[in-house]
């Protein structure tokens, strides 16, 4: 009882702190802080909160549980990283825009395929991809292929549709000025319409770099090799290894954050003259 | 003196800013009386917008006094003392044009059956009749910028402040209602603060030509106007007009002078 | 519409029912989905052996992400179906389960392998993909392995394991040499799929002497101090056995009850009639009684496992024969 | 629409359907050897698109002919896009039947070296196109397989009760577990809970983030950060942890279906609430009104369009999320553990029928927010 009134006490000053920090003089600090102040607090309640009520913890760890799972089992962490994130993420992240990129630059070319393929596409894209996985798994195999090929699939769309928007946001008079340059195909897609693009493109890449990770995830708890997050986390659940699944799932959402992180940064480097990025 | 409705003393106001410190408004001293229609003229960045967002209590000062009505801006605001209406008509796309006129009402709890009276009154005065139930966009920019006129009439404040209501309109669009503007003005006898930067428009319109100058946001003259109060639009072509706007554009020359 | 009524309908039965008899509420959190495998229950709920003993038992369905370990462990059910070395391995993690029966006498378990992968012999292993299940049934395999000397870690000198779905895919497409099966389900898949048995060769756990005891009922050890709580499993293994048994003796109609209940509706009559006539083989042996001999194998399997052996020390009271005895002689 | 057009319509649908037969049987031919899936997958792609370019361009190039050769009046846009369309389902459709020869023809080839025989090409095809546990059923085979698990089921069913009350037999057919229907209605019912569960948290938390600048610091980044922790690993925990304090059935699946569909709600509300202009805020001000009466009568309304945006996004995430959810509960029935089912039993009938059953419900979820945002905009006087 006392160490759940002790995390209402710390909820409060957290909270309380966060106000405070609110009312400074605003900087780029500030949303930082509290951010971080706010995750901390969480957790604390969290570890008081499982304490206080002896909550099992093969049901819910406490965070500290979780700190020394993560701790002894870096290699284990790592195995799994590298297999699900390095190569089905990152392969299937690759081939899946550069798939979805180049088909877009060829529906581009012609209104024809333009007006079949963008209706289907919107389609597809609000689909429930993800029950593609058994299926997938069956077709390339249990290593890291059929998680890369679930990556592709998921992010194609999202991908495609934006770019295809994107080309298509130049404004008039922009395309006017090219013509009376009499700028070719090519050169008014490098130089005009391409930077116009950047910002719809990178939205895509933003959406799928968030898909990309949970559907390699996915994937892997419909078959896999030994290792792999998702295969962690579906046997570790099975094995009462809970501390390790929440390892795992911190990887899982900091690995997340990080590569929409470096992508949105990305973006930020490559569109800076979009008003979304201006202050 | 009870007609003053306005009225400014040394009043300052400096914003920061990464590059230092940003006079907009320096030491400006200012009266108006009621039922004036006084025009604030000058090159952008001369504080002439900004002394308008004082008084409405969008801006404080940073130092001297203004007294609106006899009482602090946010009192005035709190009394909901004047209408002011913006440079862009800025009418809620969801609402027809009755209910944006109703909008100030509703916030300020005026009953349901006055508001519908209101709004027929105004709509009449504005020449919007028969548009109750258009929305926004069924309008042209004129009749939208009418309308939010009569917006920022329909609740019977004293005082009118129109920072360029016209600014993004045609000519031929603005004479129509520069015209409309003063019938208004003589038919309700409002106290009207306008804010313009051109010089035929504020020489027509005004009983008082207020000359601003920027860095620092100052009043360099202050004009009275000898027009009669019955103004017909080719009175713009007399000599009496014409050597008004001499005077402003001289005020004009002069306060970019001791800028440079 | 329908469901709505029938909802309410239940619920005011059930309602009723607490009322007319004061029921006891149980609840079976079984450890795989609704098939032949727990036709005993289904048969005890069916043919009302659970009402006759004055207890009101809610069967929950299980499936490949519920682990029955951690479903008694918040608490969502009194006893659990669950293997025997998932059930030690959660005890040495703290989740003191106890065994209370033992309806399956026999392990189910096998390794099936295409003849033409070059397989005959355990030996014949080494340097092969073999296709297992996890969650928690990976314990029994991992033993063995350990028992064979082979690594588990892929290379040459060992096998690489492939965490297997929930189907035989990997052995019909050739991605594995063999796949984990139960000799009342998988194998029959495999069959269906069109490989004939002569195709096929089968490792059986039983056979190679590694078998593990598989559905047995586990409850929280903490309840067994409470005289209540004991009474009132032992009306419920009871049932459950007078189920079991009448289930083995009319497989057909064990599998047509089994299909009622069954809310997917993806099973067929034919797979569970089969799925009947195999599982009624296991349980033959069993009145509901655990084995120590077969406990005693179980656990020495499971100490062998030679690095990381599944359990590293005998468990201690992980099972009790208070309730079979109390419900049974 | 005169007959010309008409014509030309024809024309070219035949066109295109001769060629995309071509394209099939081109890559059945090159492709029947042997080698690793994957690359022959990705070649068959390519193959595809290269061809489906080529006769796309000669299609362009005689379209610019019609068009400037001025015999015959130019088609109408809308007959155009009807036709791309219907080029597009058909190349689909005929890519599909090619790569279940593809795909199906190994095991077509086991059972004939397993039972000694020789397969000619059509008995491959036929073969191919209809194996009981096809790697990639046909799409009539889906079509087959959707009508025995809703008509054939609801028929059988409708004979099985013979004799009940009318309105009894009606709800027989409904509830029956074998049908389809009736999964759909499930994982719809979940989806819609949950749907209401995430938008109603979305909006809340929107509110609070525009509102207070605390929660806006504080909160907004972890709410990012929500979405990358992958749900179905904490699907299994979240059902655990509800049934612990004795919730089970449809709330769990919606709880994980509100986890997923909260996130753009929160995103497009924060935006909405906040794209009145500083001109538009100044103007409340000038009125003094309130904070809540600015919310009302401003940020509100103006956010109705980013909702709307969002709302669809957030419907199709809340199927998803009660699939995802169904694949854990699996017991309790749904499209999602009709998908889990058909896996177990390498029955890959019953997965494609359910994800071609939630692919329609998500087009039905999808178009219905969309027919909602179409009037509710046009009643507000958004459309122009």
């Amino acid at each position: 009882m006392t160490l759940i009134l002790a995390a209402l006490v710390v909820w409060a000053i957290g909270w309380g702190l966060n106000i405070w920090i609110s009312h400074q003089k605003p900087g780029r600090w500030q949303s930082i802080v509290s951010a971080i102040i706010f995750g901390i607090t969480l957790v604390i309640m969290w570890e008081l909160i499982v304490r206080g009520s002896g909550i099992s913890p093969v049901i819910l760890p406490p965070p500290s549980m979780i700190i020394n799972a993560f701790a002894t089992s870096t290699d284990i962490l790592a195995a799994d990283f590298i297999q699900t994130f390095m190569k089905g993420v990152l392969t299937g992240y690759a081939m899946g825009c550069a798939a979805a990129f180049l088909t877009a630059l060829a529906i581009d070319r012609s209104d024809f395929l333009k007006r079949g393929l963008l209706p289907i596409g919107n389609f597809v894209a609000a689909l429930p991809i993800i029950g593609m996985a058994p299926i997938l798994v069956m077709w390339f195999g249990f290593d890291w292929h059929s998680k890369a090929a679930v990556v592709v699939i998921m992010i194609f769309f999202p991908i495609l549709i934006n770019t295809v928007q994107g080309l298509d946001a130049a404004d008039k008079m922009q395309k006017d000025l090219m013509r009376t340059y009499a700028a070719s195909y090519w050169q008014s897609l490098f130089k005009l319409r391409l930077p116009a693009a950047a910002p719809f493109i990178f939205n895509g890449l933003k959406i799928a770099s968030t898909l990309a990770l949970i559907g390699a995830i996915v994937a892997e708890f419909f078959g896999s090799p030994i290792v792999g997050m998702g295969f962690r986390i579906s046997t570790g659940a099975g094995r009462l290894e809970l501390d390790l699944v929440w390892a795992e799932i911190v990887v899982a959402a900091v690995a997340g954050s990080a590569f929409y992180g470096i992508v949105a940064l990305i973006e930020r480097k490559a569109t800076f003259w979009h008003p979304s990025q201006r202050k | 003196m009870d007609d003053i409705v306005i009225k400014a003393e040394n009043l300052c106001l400096t914003f920061e800013t990464n590059d230092g410190p940003v006079h907009a408004l320096k030491d400006v001293d200012l009266t108006i009386d009621k039922g004036e229609f006084v025009s604030f003229i000058g090159p952008s960045g001369c504080g002439k917008t900004t002394f308008l967002r004082v008084l409405a209590d969008l801006e404080t000062p940073t130092g001297g006094t203004v007294c609106v009505n006899g009482m602090t801006p946010r009192e005035a605001r709190r009394k909901r003392a004047y209408g002011f209406v913006f440079q862009a008509a800025g009418l809620y796309p969801w609402r027809t044009i009755s209910g944006n006129i109703k909008l100030p009402l509703e916030i300020m709890g005026i009953p349901r059956a006055e508001q519908k009276q209101l709004v027929e009154e105004v709509l009449d005065l504005v020449h919007l009749s028969g548009f109750e139930n258009k929305f926004p966009w069924q309008l042209s920019g004129g009749m939208q910028q009418r309308a939010s006129i009569a917006r920022a009439l329909a609740f019977h404040a004293d005082i009118l402040l129109m920072d360029e209501p016209f600014g993004a309109l045609d000519e031929i669009v603005r004479d129509h209602l520069n015209e409309q503007l003063l019938e208004l003005w003589a038919k309700t006898n409002k106290t009207i603060g306008f804010v313009t930067h051109s010089i035929p428009e504020a020489v027509y319109l005004s009983t008082k030509i207020v000359v601003m100058s920027p860095r620092p946001g100052r009043v360099t003259e202050v004009i009275e106007s000898t027009l009669p109060k019955e103004r017909p639009l080719d009175i713009r072509e007399s000599p009496e007009f014409l050597d008004l706007a001499h005077r402003v554009r001289e005020g004009l020359r002069a306060g970019h002078e001791d800028d440079a | 519409m329908n469901i709505v009524k029938t909802g309410l309908l239940s619920g005011a039965l059930a309602l009723g029912g607490f009322a007319a008899h004061a029921a006891d509420d149980v609840t079976l959190q079984l450890k795989w989905v609704t098939q032949a495998q727990f036709a005993g229950y289904y048969v005890a709920l069916e043919n009302g052996y659970y009402d006759d003993e004055g207890l009101n038992v809610e069967i929950k369905a299980g499936g490949p992400d519920v682990a029955p370990s951690q479903v008694i462990a918040g608490g969502g059910a009194d006893v659990v179906v669950d293997w025997m070395p998932s059930a030690l391995s959660a005890r040495e993690k703290g989740l003191a389960l106890v065994n209370i029966a033992q309806p399956f006498k026999s392990s189910g378990m096998m390794l099936t392998c295409r003849r033409d992968a070059g397989i005959e012999t355990t030996a014949d292993f080494a340097g092969e993909t073999l296709g297992v299940w996890f969650y928690g049934n990976e314990f029994p395999f991992l033993s063995w392995m350990a028992h064979l000397g082979l690594s588990t870690d892929g290379g040459d000198d060992g096998v690489t394991v492939l965490k297997q779905g929930f189907n035989v895919d990997p052995i019909l497409q050739g991605q594995a040499a063999c796949v984990s099966t139960m000799t009342y389900n998988e194998y029959w898949q495999i069959i269906d799929a069109g490989l004939t048995p002569e195709e096929l060769i089968v490792f059986k756990y039983q056979d190679q002497g590694v078998a593990t005891l598989e559905d047995g009922l586990y409850v929280l050890e903490e309840n067994l101090s409470d005289p209540e709580f004991v009474d009132r499993m032992t009306r419920f293994v009871r049932a459950s056995m007078a189920g079991w048994k009448w289930a083995e003796e009319n497989p057909d109609a064990a599998a047509a009850i089994v299909i009622e209940y069954d809310e997917t509706g993806a099973q067929t009559i034919e797979h569970q009639t089969r799925m009947m006539g195999e599982i009624a083989k296991l349980t033959a042996g069993s009145n509901g009684t655990l084995d120590e001999a077969d406990y005693q194998r179980t656990v020495d399997s499971l100490l062998a496992g030679g690095d990381d052996p599944v359990i590293t020390a005998a468990p201690e009271g992980a099972f009790t024969h208070i309730i079979t005895d109390a419900a049974l002689n | 629409m005169d007959v010309s057009q008409l014509l030309f319509g024809v024309i070219v649908s035949t066109v295109l359907l001769i060629s995309s037969l071509i394209i099939a049987a081109f890559a059945v031919l090159w492709l029947s050897g042997t080698g690793y899936l994957g690359v022959k997958v990705l070649a068959a792609a390519v193959l595809g698109v290269l061809i489906f370019s080529g006769v796309n361009a000669f299609l362009v190039k005689s379209w610019t002919w019609w068009k400037e050769s001025k015999i015959r009046p130019l088609p109408d846009k809308k007959l155009f896009s009807f036709v791309a369309i219907l080029y597009v389902v058909t190349v689909i459709f005929a890519l599909w039947y090619a790569f279940a020869i593809v795909l199906n023809k190994n095991w077509a080839y086991d059972k004939a070296t397993r039972g000694g025989y020789e397969l000619s090409f059509s008995e491959l095809v036929a073969d191919t196109w209809s194996q009981k546990k096809p790697r990639l059923p046909t799409p009539d085979q889906v079509a087959g397989e959707i009508w025995k698990s809703t008509g054939t089921a609801a028929a059988k069913k409708w004979e099985r009760t013979e004799g009940d009350p009318f309105l009894e037999r009606i709800s027989e057919v409904l509830g029956d577990k074998r049908n389809l229907i009736r999964h759909a209605w499930l994982t719809l019912s979940a989806t819609m809970l949950g749907f209401v569960f995430g938008t109603g948290l979305g909006i809340l938390l929107a509110v609070g983030i525009v509102h207070n600048r605390a929660m806006d610091n504080s909160v907004m980044p972890w709410v990012i950060t929500s979405q990358t922790i992958p749900i179905l690993a904490l699907a299994p925990m979240i059902i655990v942890v509800l049934n612990a304090v004795g919730l089970s059935g449809l709330i769990p699946k919606a709880v994980i279906s509100a986890y997923l569909s909260f996130f753009p709600v929160v995103v497009g509300m924060v935006k909405g609430l906040r794209s009145p202009d500083s001109m538009q805020l100044d103007q409340m001000r000038t009125w003094f009104a309130s904070k809540a009466q600015i919310f009302w009568k401003l940020r509100l309304p103006a956010s109705v369009p980013y909702l709307f945006t969002s709302l669809k996004i957030g419907v199709a995430a809340s199927l998803v999320g009660a699939i995802v959810g169904e694949l854990t509960i699996s017991q309790d029935g749904g499209l999602g553990a009709r998908m889990l089912q058909g896996n177990y039993y390498g029955a890959t009938l019953i997965i494609w029928a359910a994800l071609i059953v939630a692919a329609a419900l998500a087009a039905v979820l999808v178009s219905s927010v969309g027919l909602a945002e179409r009037v509710t905009k046009k009643r507000m006087g958004f459309v122009q």
